[in-house]
């Protein structure tokens, strides 16, 4: 199949849907649903494959590409999409406005997971960026127009940065395609300062999205203000698009010096992150900060940049997606039924919805990298990885994990702390949340209890990552 | 059957448990402790000649490596001898379903964990024990949650410092296995085994309740369910011990860090390490000495006696050695035996405050006993295990000339006698309180497993031989000379003593004074009641009953001192100033000042990058 | 066999003979010191067997069980003392057997006194172990540099040690004999360290309750508590002795000594007790340690 | 009075006579000639009395001066808590008659109704030369086995009681506020 279709599809329903608005709910249902069964299916076969659209050979047109880590990543999101776009609408209190929206998101995030062009991919950056502005202001108070604003100023600077540094890399090299500028940097045909002024530009330009620090002010106002489906969309799903694409961007087209930087912005972005999410009193906005910190971890081992560091990378971001798709609605679960996500109103509430109370459980635990669960591996792969790093990386590493740790348990024993407020009506779990949820953790515990050839597969990932893309570029060019 | 098979089915019986006890609690108990006692019986008796190793592969550089070797079955007869007599001695006691599955869950890791012959094996069934044991704390008491918090820190620092270690020495040395690591870290670099020794230590020091990693203990232990706390401080701990053990006489410390300047035959390591225990010994006994909960006084004394071990084994040498792993030995004896006599007391009562009881000891003899045997072996009187333990340890002091070590020993050895006085005159001796008056003995079934306990405590106090050569053993097993013993006596680099005959020198001069005491006219039985007061009558035996604060005058020496309960509260505190600072600068209101602080770090960048 | 009984029987013997004695001759040497004449000095044989023969009360088992354990310990820490040739259990006599099997008779006492249910009792008994912990630590730290410069721990072995060698340890080790005398007098209970007793304040504190044969008995083990106490200091510092009556006389002169300085002091309270031990015994006793350990090394 | 003792006895009451211990219920001013009688100038000691802390250990119950119903009830209770052979001395005149306040409604007039004094000491108060000398008396009394009040009060317990009840009334209510 080809994958285009991932983006077409989309992206052709959404076009109706601005003009069959009634419809637009359902037509949102479907594209997730094509999507998500689509991404399955890419993921069934195996190895580096270029797709050229329009009919133009890649140097020179735009091709999409699917690699052994997008075989992974892709299905991913699409199904956490499809998750929760069901979430959303089992309320019945969705509004249509936004179907389109989230839609064209869709399209754009697997637009910027497929696409190896690097001209393309800021098209789809800016599509998802307008959708993710909008998504940012759909939250009932005006405090999330604010934090939108905040959002598109930091996004369109970004956005700039990055069109930058792709404007100069093209006048040095010649090309877009990103295999084939891969190709010409690990040749060493391409001036070393042009080099790092283009990868600065985009560690900038596409940090602001991966939520690296200082590029990532906009975090936590959106993901505290904005509605709860937004922010399980924005959490989750983007961040396995965004991450994924600044690390194989910088991977092939980076500096190598600019690698260092990554590792000390990522290694910044753990520390920063984690120490807030410590002093946050709110469910919500620790998560935010605690989404911080996670991908400052995943970003991080891109600038180790080994095959292990890559694969840890890619378990983090998948561990991220799932657990924090559990977190985050069990957070908007609580705002809803009881008012509130700070810690006194969640005592007792493990105990008083038993099933809600276990799958945040396995979820934070496997956040915070237990043994028995998925983040434990990608923990484990990590912190090992960083040794090829100086010694203080793996140090800094593993204080901010004991700090994880400490207050993702301050919120696990408030969740089974006895409860001594007013009495309160017996919460009744919305079927769909129930069985997402519990099979999300499943997947948690399965993929951290399992052995070591199911985890081959991200190891796959880890070195299509570091090496399909170049590979690709070599017989690109070889084919010129 | 293996030790493999053992484990898995230790494994399996948590979630059947479970599902048992959602049927019947009592079975699911009554199996526990069945498969528990069988453990520790099978282990017991067939571990102990022979040796083997079992190997699972979970990836391909890394395996599960379980094995016997008299270490591991030293370590595991004692570990296995605690929890199968608490999981007999927990059978009166609240029973839940979700208790039973933690219960068995720890012990499944426990018994994976002492029976590991490699660092990850380890580290990855002690992670099973500690945070199923977190659960657990966290079941029955109010308090606990904000408690158990404390030792989540401390255990994820141990955790985190031991995942180091790990993955350091598979990058530097290339194994993680005990034997290989041994021989391969004797030709690395000092960094590199100073690197690993340390953060390996910094796992026993949380793990044991060592300072400055201590104030999880007093939390955890008051707070966890009262059948557990035996567990906790009697065999949890001790899995500590038995790394420690790996790392300073398997993993030759002394040898490879003798290049670093060395006090009185001890590498500067170690001493580091053996100084940290002498200071929780001090610590652990000034506290403990303060608290006036009978739970948290015995948790500050596993802190000492934690420190005790730590000190022993990092001296090293024939005679601490022996006298650490002895003292394992007995400390596990002897606080499981004293958790539970305070457990038996809470189950009577329902409180473990000291103050609020009194003069129980004619209502409760045969708890009374076993506490009085514990707190003797704790003391280090002679006609117990307690004492063997001491003597070696000093020896071995005194050998090396110590002194600043051996303070710490003796305050601790003298201290104790505060301590574990204080429950004995609070609980069992005094006054009796009117509500108390018609309370009965535990039931059988707890008395039998304390019982058991305080016999074997007196049985190696009064043939420490039999344990020594056991020591002897293991010892012998990792190239550490043996300590001479005969049948009664030890003989030692500074002397000798003979067990035997200290017994029945201190039997004669109890029927000595029996038959003057005989001889004389018999004494009146009054009522406690009936008591010197002045002249003043008297009607309220709570007036009467001296145990709150018993201490008073030395409690005020130790007032104005930095309190170390303190310290990890207030490094919250500082951490979360530090995200308030943070956010200030790096989430600031304003989006121009982002943008401002991006462009910056690119400029800035470019400058050094360049 | 028959020669160790026998030698234990006298030693017992001579023990409460001779101690029971000299505390005579104690309150004779303070009444003097006080002008006054003073009883005879077989009075405190009277005392003792006076409350032999009266009539007491019990308060229950431990009461009663306590004071056995207490002179029976004792009685048992008496025989591990050497008292000049006349040695019980050569070589076996280790000092920290000593010192803990004392502390049997003192954990006994202590039970025995808070089981009688007195909170004046618990208060002494509180005091006590307080005051335990300061002088006994000075104390031992003397000790560990005796032990080391000596390479044993049996006091007999080392009387003889100290007698071959021709010096005393009180001149080999001058500021430890200090810290160890000190230490003495808070181990006898002698003013200024006998807070615990303090018969005016605490109708004194453990003994509160006993009467008749409990104190007789009580009388008798601290009798014999001060034969090992003193007898410990003698063998440790002053070379025990060559003959019996060598170390007879030492006893008597130590023994003197702490009577004397006891007699013209005030009480401290037990914190400032802990506090005075535990600032110059105890820095002296580590100068004293170090000055062994790492100047003076090991006897060749 | 039967004077007859056997052997043991009279080895018991020779060292009771020679060790006595006392206890001082210093309920009047009375107890202001003690501590000359014990000091320097008199030695009591010499002849083996001295002061103890509790009635448990004591031999002698010394009660200094005047009682009133308040006191005697706590002089009785200390008494009953000695042990026996147990001795009680009345010193000065107010345990005799009453002394100066023999007219008041608390003021217990003679002490040996309600407990049995082995030893008066008259005066108001006695010197310590009295004292000493009738410490004399008394010891000779016990070598030679007269002193029994104490087995007086166990043979007629029921008049002393009756007495007691008599002078203080039947206590009902049992507390710390009403004895």
């Amino acid at each position: 199949m080809n994958p285009v279709w991932l983006i077409a599809v989309p992206l052709a329903l959404a076009f109706i849907s601005t003009f069959a608005n009634k419809i637009s709910n359902w037509l949102l249902i479907l594209s997730a649903i094509f999507n998500a069964v689509a991404g399955i299916f890419l993921s069934f076969s195996s190895g580096t494959v270029s797709y050229s659209i329009g009919g133009w050979r890649p140097p020179f047109g735009i091709d999409l590409i699917v690699t052994d880590a997008t075989r992974i990543l892709l299905p991913v999101a699409n199904i956490l999409f499809f998750f929760a776009v069901i979430i959303h609408f089992s309320k019945k209190r969705a509004s249509e406005k936004f179907s389109v929206v989230y839609t064209i998101s869709l399209a754009s995030l697997n637009g910027i997971l497929l696409t190896n062009d690097l001209f393309n991919l800021f098209v789809f950056l800016e599509i998802a960026g307008v959708a993710a502005y909008l998504l940012a202001m759909t939250g009932k108070k005006g405090e999330s127009k604010v934090a939108a604003f905040k959002y598109l100023l930091l996004g369109s600077v970004g956005s700039l940065l990055y069109l930058l540094g792709v404007a100069v890399l093209y006048a040095a090299a010649g090309t877009l395609n990103i295999s084939a500028i891969a190709t010409k940097v690990s040749d060493g045909l391409l001036n070393g300062d042009v080099m790092l002024v283009s990868s600065l530009l985009m560690i900038a330009g596409l940090g602001v999205e991966s939520k690296l620090v200082p590029f990532n002010g906009w975090v936590p106002g959106v993901f505290t203000k904005s509605s709860n489906m937004a922010t399980l969309v924005l959490a989750s799903v983007y961040p396995v698009a965004m991450i994924s694409t600044f690390s194989r961007v910088i991977l092939a087209v980076g500096d190598r010096r600019a690698l260092d930087l990554v590792i000390v912005l990522g290694v910044a972005t753990v520390l920063i992150g984690e120490v807030i999410a410590f002093k946050q009193r709110n469910l919500r906005s620790t998560l935010a900060y605690s989404s911080i910190a996670q991908s400052g971890l995943a970003i991080f081992l891109v600038g180790i940049g080994t095959v292990e560091a890559l694969t840890a990378s890619v378990m983090l971001i998948i561990n991220n997606a799932l657990a924090k798709f559990v977190l985050f609605s069990v957070d908007s679960y609580t705002t809803e039924e009881l008012g509130a996500d700070d810690l006194e109103s969640l005592y007792g509430l493990g105990r008083m919805a038993p099933v809600v109370g276990l799958i945040f459980t396995v979820s934070a635990l496997s956040i915070s990298g237990m043994p028995l669960f998925f983040g434990f591996r990608a923990k484990l792969l990590a912190i090992s990885s960083s040794f090829e790093s100086l010694l203080v990386v793996p140090i800094v590493i593993l204080l901010a994990a004991v700090i994880e740790i400490t207050y993702y348990f301050r919120w696990i024993f408030a969740l089974y702390r006895p409860y001594q407020g007013e009495e309160r009506a017996r919460l009744s779990l919305p079927l769909e949340l129930m069985a997402i949820g519990v099979v999300l953790a499943a997947i948690l515990v399965f993929l951290g209890s399992s052995s070591y050839e199911t985890l081959m597969t991200f190891s796959k990932a880890g070195n299509a990552m570091v090496d399909a893309i170049i590979t690709l570029g070599k017989n690109l060019i070889g084919g010129v | 059957m293996s030790i493999l098979t053992l484990l898995v089915a230790s494994l399996l019986a948590a979630p059947i448990l479970y599902l048992l006890a959602k049927f019947n609690t009592k079975i699911a108990y009554g199996a526990y402790a069945a498969l528990q006692v069988f453990s520790f019986i099978y282990v017991f008796f067939t571990g102990r000649s022979n040796v083997s190793y079992e190997v699972i592969g979970i990836t391909e550089r890394l395996n599960f490596n379980f094995g016997i070797t008299p270490t591991n079955w030293f370590f595991a007869s004692i570990v296995l001898l605690i929890i199968s007599m608490s999981a007999i001695f927990m059978f009166p006691l609240k029973k839940s379903p979700v208790k039973i599955f933690l219960l068995a869950l720890v012990s499944a890791g426990t018994l994976g964990a002492v029976f590991s012959q490699d660092f990850l094996t380890l580290m990855i069934f002690w992670e099973i024990s500690t945070w199923a044991s977190l659960i657990l704390i966290i079941q029955d008491k109010e308090k606990s949650p904000r408690e158990a918090i404390k030792y989540v820190t401390i255990a994820s620092i141990g955790t985190y410092s031991m995942l180091f270690a790990i993955f350091y020495m598979l990058d530097k040395l290339g194994s993680i296995d005990f034997s290989t690591v041994a021989t391969r870290i004797e030709s690395a670099t000092v960094e590199v085994q100073l690197v690993i020794l340390i953060s390996l230590g910094v796992m026993v020091l949380a793990k044991m309740g060592v300072f400055p990693l201590h104030i999880w203990l007093r939390g955890s232990h008051s707070s966890a369910p009262d059948e557990f706390s035996p567990i906790l401080s009697g065999a949890l701990t001790k899995i500590g011990a038995f790394l420690l053990f790996t790392i300073t006489a398997a993993l030759p410390s002394f040898r490879i860090f003798s290049q670093l300047p060395v006090f009185n035959g001890i590498p500067m390591v170690n001493y580091t390490f053996a100084l940290l225990g002498g200071i929780s010994i001090v610590v652990g006994t000034v506290m403990a000495i303060r608290m006036e909960d009978a739970k948290e006084l015995i948790a500050f004394s596993t802190v000492s006696n934690s420190g005790y071990i730590v000190m022993a084994l990092s001296i090293g040498g024939t005679y601490a050695t022996a006298g650490g792993l002895m003292h394992v030995l007995n400390h596990a004896m002897a606080s499981a035996a004293m958790f539970m006599a305070i457990a038996a007391v809470a189950y009577r009562t329902g409180t473990t405050k000291m103050h609020e009881m009194g003069g129980l000891i004619l209502k409760m003899p045969v708890t009374f006993a076993t506490y009085l045997v514990a707190i003797i072996s704790v003391a280090g009187i002679p006609p117990t295990s307690g004492f063997v333990s001491k003597w070696l340890i000093y020896q071995q002091l005194v050998q090396n000339g110590l002194p600043f070590l051996a303070f710490a020993a003796f305050f601790g050895s003298i201290g104790s006698f505060m301590y574990v006085f204080k429950p004995l005159a609070g609980i069992f001796l005094g006054q009796l309180k009117p509500q108390h008056r018609n309370l009965k003995e535990v039931p059988l079934v707890m008395v039998v497993p304390m019982a058991i306990l305080t016999l074997l405590t007196v049985f190696w106090g009064m043939l420490p031989s039999n344990a020594i050569k056991t020591i002897n053993a293991v010892t012998a097993s990792v190239g550490i000379n043996a300590v001479e013993v005969t049948f009664s006596r030890i003989v030692a680099l500074t002397g000798e003593w003979d067990s035997i005959l200290v017994t029945t020198v201190f039997a004669i001069g109890f029927f000595i004074s029996l038959f003057i005491f005989m001889r004389a006219k018999k004494a009146r039985q009054v009522d406690l009641m009936d008591n010197y007061t002045a002249g003043d009558f008297l009607y309220t035996s709570e007036l009467y009953h001296f145990s709150y604060r018993m201490y008073r005058p030395f409690d005020r020496l130790f007032e104005k001192w930095p309190s170390m309960e303190d310290w990890l509260s207030s490094l919250s505190d500082k951490i979360k100033e530090l995200g308030a600072l943070l956010k200030a600068i790096f989430y600031p209101a304003n989006p121009q000042l982002y943008i401002g602080l991006a462009m910056v770090a690119i400029i800035g960048t470019f400058w050094w990058l360049r | 066999m028959i020669i160790t009984i026998l030698s234990a029987i006298a030693l017992l013997i001579l023990a409460f003979a001779y101690t029971v004695t000299l505390e005579g001759i104690a309150r004779k040497i303070e009444a003097r010191i006080h002008r006054r004449c003073g009883p005879p000095f077989w009075q405190n044989f009277i005392d003792i067997f006076k409350s032999l023969t009266k009539h007491s009360i019990s308060h229950g088992f431990i009461f009663d069980f306590g004071v056995l354990m207490a002179l029976g310990g004792t009685i048992a820490t008496v025989l591990f003392i050497p008292a000049g040739n006349l040695v019980v259990f050569p070589g076996l006599d280790n000092v920290f057997v000593i010192i803990y099997l004392l502390a049997i008779g003192l954990l006994g006492m202590a039970m025995s006194a808070v089981g009688s249910g007195n909170p004046n009792a618990s208060i002494g008994i509180g005091r006590a172990l307080t005051q335990m912990l300061g002088y006994e630590l000075p104390f031992m730290i003397v000790l560990l540099g005796v032990f080391f410069h000596f390479r044993t721990s049996s006091l007999s072995e080392l009387a003889v040690l100290q007698n071959s060698g021709g010096t005393y340890n009180v001149l080999i080790m001058p500021i430890g004999a200090v810290v160890g005398f000190v230490s003495l007098m808070g181990m006898l209970g002698k003013k200024p360290f006998d807070t615990f007793i303090a018969p005016a304040e605490i109708a004194s504190g453990p003994l509160v309750e006993y009467s008749g044969k409990y104190l007789g008995l009580l009388m008798t083990q601290h009798a014999f508590g001060t034969f090992i106490e003193i007898g410990l200091f003698v063998n440790l510092f002053l070379g025990g002795g060559k003959t019996i009556w060598e170390f007879l006389l030492k006893f008597f002169l130590v023994y003197f000594l702490a009577v004397i300085i006891s007699s013209i002091m005030p009480r401290f309270r037990v914190e400032q007790a802990v506090k005075f031990y535990w600032k110059w015994p105890l820095i002296l006793s580590f100068i004293q340690v170090v000055i062994v350990v790492f100047i003076m090394g090991r006897r060749v | 009075m039967n004077n007859e003792q056997t052997a043991w006895e009279r080895v018991a009451n020779m060292l009771r006579a020679r060790s006595l211990w006392m206890l001082y219920y210093c309920t009047g001013c009375g107890a202001i000639e003690l501590p000359p009688t014990m000091t320097a100038r008199f030695d009591m000691e010499r002849f083996g009395i001295g002061p103890m802390a509790t009635p448990r250990q004591a031999d002698i119950l010394l009660v200094t001066g005047y009682l009133s119903t308040k006191t005697l009830r706590r002089v009785i209770y200390s008494y009953e808590q000695m042990q026996a052979p147990k001795y009680i001395v009345g010193f000065g005149s107010c345990t005799i008659n009453g002394g100066i306040y023999y007219d008041s409604y608390a003021t217990i007039n003679r002490l040996d109704l309600y407990v049995p004094v082995d030893l008066y000491l008259a005066g108001c108060m006695p010197r310590p030369e009295a004292i000493v000398n009738g410490f004399k008396n008394l010891m000779d009394k016990i070598d030679q086995g007269e002193a029994t009040g104490w087995k007086d009060y166990e043979a007629n317990y029921e008049w002393y009681r009756k007495n007691q009840i008599d002078a203080l009334g039947e206590v009902y209510i049992h507390d710390e506020f009403h004895e």
